[in-house]
C-alpha cells in the first residue's frame, strides 16, 4: 500500500520507450478495449520481425508493457506473435492484479497483429 | 519535488508546531484538561484560549464549537447526530452528488436506515442552482449539507443562499468548510448556517483535529456518537488532546492575520499557472474559473490518460481526483455529475496551490504539464 | 507543584515530541497518506513504521491494529460495533461496574437499544471473580469487556483467564488496555482477547491518538461509527494524523525498550510511599496492594473530607475518583462498588506514579499526606 | 470551568483558621446533616459573644464560611446569631451555588447556638 507502485524498470521503460511512433508500411493492428488503446505496426522480411513500434493510450504499466514487447519481439519469428503470452511480462514490470485486464489487450493486439503478418505473407 | 497538492494536506506552520511542543512539554501542560488541580485547570486554560482563537476566525463564540477529530467526525456528527436527533420532524433529506465521501456516506447510511435522501446535481458550472434547492425542499425535510469550497474542483457554494432558502422552511443547513475554513471569510453569527465542519490540517495545522461548530438556536442539536467521560457537555466524550487543540487555535489565529494576502497570492499563482497552460489544445478547467476558489485548479486534458499524466508529471505531486479517491482507480463521480465523461474524468488533474508556493515553482509545473500532455499525445494512437 | 497524576496524563517524552515536529514539517512528511504521489507514499511509510512499533509492543501484527482519537473512541467502537455487527447472535452482554465511563457509557446506551446487560460486581480485593463471569455467561452473551488495569484503583484483572471462559463460550472478549498497554506485558498473540483498547496519553505519548486492536478471528468484526473517504478498511475513515501516529509509534517503541525498569521503578516509589504512611489511623487501600499496578495507590483516611483534604495537599497535584469524573461531585461509582460509604469513597485520593517521578518527590507527598490528615482530623468535631 | 474554584480569601481562610478548636465550658451546638458536620461553641458575657470556635468536617468554602463566621460574630450580642443570615458569606467567598446547601448548615448551626445562648441566660 505504501510502496511505489512503479518499479523501476517500469518507470524507466515509461519514461523512454524506444519503440515509440508507428512504421511506414509495416504491417499494423489496432485494439481498443477496456479503456486502452493500443496500435502496433511492424516491418517483417523472411517471416522474422525487423522492426516494431507501439502507440498506446493508457496507464504506466499498459506503456511500459508495450515498449518491453516491441524490444522483446524484435528479431523473433512473426508466427511466435501468435502466441505471444503476457504472463511473463506481467511478472517482470510486477503489474498489480487489477491491471491484468489491460495488459490482456495488449496480448490480444500482439497476437492479431500476427495474425495481419501471417494471413498477408 | 514540487507540492501541489495543499487541498490534500498541508505542511503545519513552525508557529503552530512550537505551540504544540510547548503544550505536551511544558510542566502542567500535559495534565489532563479534566483534572481539577492547577496543572488540569491550566491545561483547560490553554484549551479555552484556542477555541477563542477559531471561534474569532469563524465569527462565533467559543461555546458554540465541538471539537473533533477531523471533518470525517465533524461530518459525521452532523449528519448522523442531527438526523437521528430531529427523526420525528421528517425523514428527508438533502444533500448534493459532489459533496466529499464524508458527508455522502453518513446519507448513504441513513438511507439505509430508512431516511429518504434526494441528492441534487450541479449546475454545468458545479454550482447549486437555488431554484434547485427551493423545488426539493419538502414539508418533511429536516437536514440540507452543501459544502462551501469542493475539495476537487474548488467550486465555491452560495452558502449564504442555501441557508436563507432552508431557514424559511425551518430546515437546518450543514456546511462542510474543510476546504474554506481558515482560507474564505466566513462570519458565522451572520450567516443562516446551524452546522459547520472545520479541520485543521487542510490549512497549515495539524492532521487530526476539527471541530463542528453548532448554533445557538432552537432546534439545533446533535444526538453524540461516543458514549463516555461527559467532555463537551456529553456531545463527544474523550480527554481532550491540548496539544492538537492549541496547534488548531494558534492555525487559526495566524489564519485569521494572513488571510487577504494568502488569498492574494493564490489568485496570482492560479492566474499564472492557467495563462501559462491555456494555450493547449483540448483543456477542459473543471469547475468555474469565476466561482472557484483560487487555491484548486482542476483541469482535464482530452486524449492523455489521467495515470500516466500523473507518472509523467513527477516531481510535481499533485492529484487526480481528490485525495482520498486517489488510490481508487474508478474516475471521480464528484467530475461524474459535472458532466465529464470518464476518459476525461480520469485525465483531470488537480493543482492546489498553498502559502509556501513560488511563481518558479509554477513556472516548472506549466513547463512539467505542457511537455507530459503533448508527449502522452503523441504517445497516443489516434482516437 | 508535585505531578502525582500519572495515571490521568503523562508529560510526552522529549523523542516522541520530536518525531512529531519532524513527521509535521520535514518535506513531504506531511502530505495526505492517501495520496498516490512519493510524498503520500512517504507519509504512508511513517504510518506504517509506527503501527509495526505498536504491533511489536502488544504482540501482535501491524494490520490488526486501526488507529482511533483515543480510548474513548476504540471501547465505543468494540462495543457499539460489535454489539451491532453480531447483533444476530444475541443481545445479552456481560461488563463490570468499575469499568471507566468510555465502556460503561457504551453498555448503557445499548440497553436502551434493546440489548440485555449483565453488570458484575467486582470481589472485595477488586478483582472479577472468574464464577462469577461463568454464571453470567448464557446463550445469547455475545460480548463480555472487562478492563485490564483500573484507572481509579490499579487493580490488574486476570485477562487470560476472564478471555479463555468467553472463548470456550464462544463470546467476543473486550478489554479496555487505556491503563495498561505500555506499562504492564501484553502478548495479543498468546491471549484469548477478541478487542482492546489503547491510548497513547497514559503513557507518553500525545493526546488524541489511540488504537483499538481486533483480532484475526472469525466472527471478530466491528461495525464502523463513522463514514467516509473510505481509509483503514473503512472501519474508521478520516485522513490519517500522521503526527499523531508517529507519535504513539514511538511511545511504543520507548515503551518496549523501558517496560522492565519503568515497573521496577514504580513498585519501590509506590512501595516507599505507602511505608511513609501506612502507620496513620484509619488509612484504606482501596484496591489491592497484591493485586494492583503500582503505577497507582489509591487510599481512603477516615474521618477526613476529600475536597478539603485536596486542596490541603497542593500543591500536590493528585485526583480523587478518576480525572474524568473529578469534576463531578459525586462520590466515584468505582469504589462505591468496592463496598466504600460513600464518605470513605469521598476520602479517596489516588496517587498515581511516573517514569519521571523521584523519591525525593514521594517523600515530600508523604510529608503533605500525613500533615494534611492530621490537621483536617483535628478540625472535625468528634464524629 | 478552568478558573480556580476557590478565591484568595478562601484560601487563607482555609490554611489558617484562628477560630478551629472548641472553647471549654462555653455554650455549644452542633449539626449533622447534607453530609458536613459543624460544630460551634462561644463564651458569652453580658449577652455579648466574646469569643467563637468551630469545629468542621466538610468541603473548603464550608470550613473557610465557619471560619469567618466565628471572626464576623465575635463582639456582637448573642440574639443577632438567631438572625444570622449565610447569604453575606456565600457572595463575599463566591460559593458555589452547588455547595448552598451546605453553608445553610451552617446557618442553622449558628442560630441553633444562638438558641443555646439565649434560652440558658
Ligand atoms: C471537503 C472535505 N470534507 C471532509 C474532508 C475530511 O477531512 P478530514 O481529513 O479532516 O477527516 C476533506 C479532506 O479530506 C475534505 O476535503
Ligand atoms: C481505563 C480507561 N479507559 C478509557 C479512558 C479514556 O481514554 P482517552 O482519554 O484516550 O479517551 C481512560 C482515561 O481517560 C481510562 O483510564
Amino acid at each position: 500500500m505504501s510502496a511505489d507502485p512503479y518499479s523501476d524498470r517500469v518507470r524507466a521503460l515509461f519514461a523512454r520507450p524506444e519503440h515509440a511512433g508507428t512504421l511506414e508500411g509495416g504491417a499494423s493492428a489496432s485494439i481498443d478495449d477496456q479503456g486502452v488503446r493500443i496500435s502496433l505496426s511492424a516491418r517483417v522480411s523472411d517471416g522474422q520481425v525487423e522492426a516494431m513500434a507501439f502507440q498506446a493510450y493508457g496507464c504506466p504499466h499498459l506503456i511500459a508493457a508495450a515498449e518491453a514487447a516491441c524490444a522483446e519481439l524484435e528479431g523473433r519469428d512473426a508466427v511466435e506473435l501468435l502466441e505471444f503470452a503476457a504472463s511473463g511480462l506481467m511478472q517482470s514490470l510486477s503489474v498489480p492484479v487489477e491491471k491484468t485486464g489491460r495488459i490482456l489487450v495488449l496480448e490480444d493486439a500482439i497476437r492479431s497483429l500476427g495474425r495481419v503478418i501471417t494471413e498477408t505473407q | 519535488m514540487i507540492y501541489l497538492d495543499y487541498a490534500a494536506s498541508t505542511p503545519v506552520d513552525p508557529a503552530v508546531i512550537e505551540s504544540m511542543a510547548v503544550a505536551m512539554a511544558a510542566p502542567g501542560n500535559y495534565a489532563n484538561p479534566s483534572s481539577t488541580h492547577s496543572e488540569g485547570r491550566y491545561s483547560n486554560e490553554l484549551i479555552a484560549r484556542a477555541a477563542g482563537q477559531l471561534a474569532e476566525l469563524v465569527g462565533t463564540s467559543p461555546d458554540r464549537l465541538i471539537w473533533t477529530s477531523g471533518a470525517t467526525e465533524s461530518d459525521n456528527l452532523a449528519i448522523l447526530g442531527a438526523a437521528t436527533y430531529r427523526e420525528d420532524r421528517g425523514r428527508h433529506l438533502v444533500s448534493m452528488r459532489t459533496e466529499h465521501k464524508a458527508v455522502t456516506d453518513p446519507f448513504a447510511t441513513l438511507a439505509q436506515r430508512g431516511f429518504e435522501v434526494t441528492w441534487l446535481d450541479p449546475d454545468p458550472d458545479g454550482r447549486l442552482g437555488l431554484d434547485k434547492l427551493q423545488s426539493a425542499l419538502r414539508d418533511d425535510t429536516q437536514l440540507v449539507s452543501v459544502m462551501h469550497v469542493n475539495n476537487e474542483t474548488g467550486i465555491v457554494q452560495d452558502i449564504a443562499g442555501i441557508g436563507e432558502l432552508c431557514r424559511e422552511r425551518g430546515v437546518l443547513y450543514h456546511v462542510d468548510a474543510a476546504q474554506s475554513c481558515g482560507k474564505l471569510p466566513i462570519d458565522l453569527d451572520a450567516l443562516p448556517v446551524d452546522l459547520m465542519s472545520m479541520t485543521a490540517h487542510k490549512f497549515y495545522g495539524p492532521k487530526g483535529i476539527g471541530a463542528l461548530y453548532i448554533a445557538d438556536r432552537k432546534g439545533v442539536h446533535v444526538d453524540p456518537m461516543l458514549f463516555g467521560g461527559g467532555q463537551q457537555r456529553r456531545l463527544r466524550p474523550g480527554t481532550l488532546p491540548t496539544q492538537q487543540i492549541v496547534g488548531l487555535g494558534e492555525t487559526a489565529a495566524i489564519a485569521t492575520q494572513r488571510m487577504a494576502q494568502d488569498l492574494e497570492h493564490l489568485r496570482t499563482l492560479r492566474d499564472r499557472f492557467w495563462a501559462g497552460i491555456q494555450d493547449l489544445p483540448g483543456l477542459i478547467v473543471n469547475g468555474s474559473l469565476e466561482h472557484g476558489f483560487p487555491g484548486i485548479l482542476n483541469v482535464s486534458a482530452a486524449g492523455v490518460e489521467g495515470e500516466s499524466l500523473l507518472l509523467a508529471l513527477e516531481p510535481l505531486c499533485v492529484a487526480t481526483g481528490s485525495a482520498c479517491n486517489s488510490k481508487s482507480q474508478e474516475p471521480s463521480y464528484v467530475l461524474r455529475a459535472l458532466g465529464l465523461s470518464d476518459e476525461l474524468a480520469q485525465a483531470a488533474i488537480r493543482f492546489s496551490f498553498g502559502r509556501p508556493t513560488t511563481e518558479a515553482e509554477v513556472d516548472t509545473a506549466i513547463a512539467l504539464y505542457r511537455g507530459a500532455v503533448t508527449r502522452l499525445r503523441q504517445l497516443a494512437p489516434a482516437a
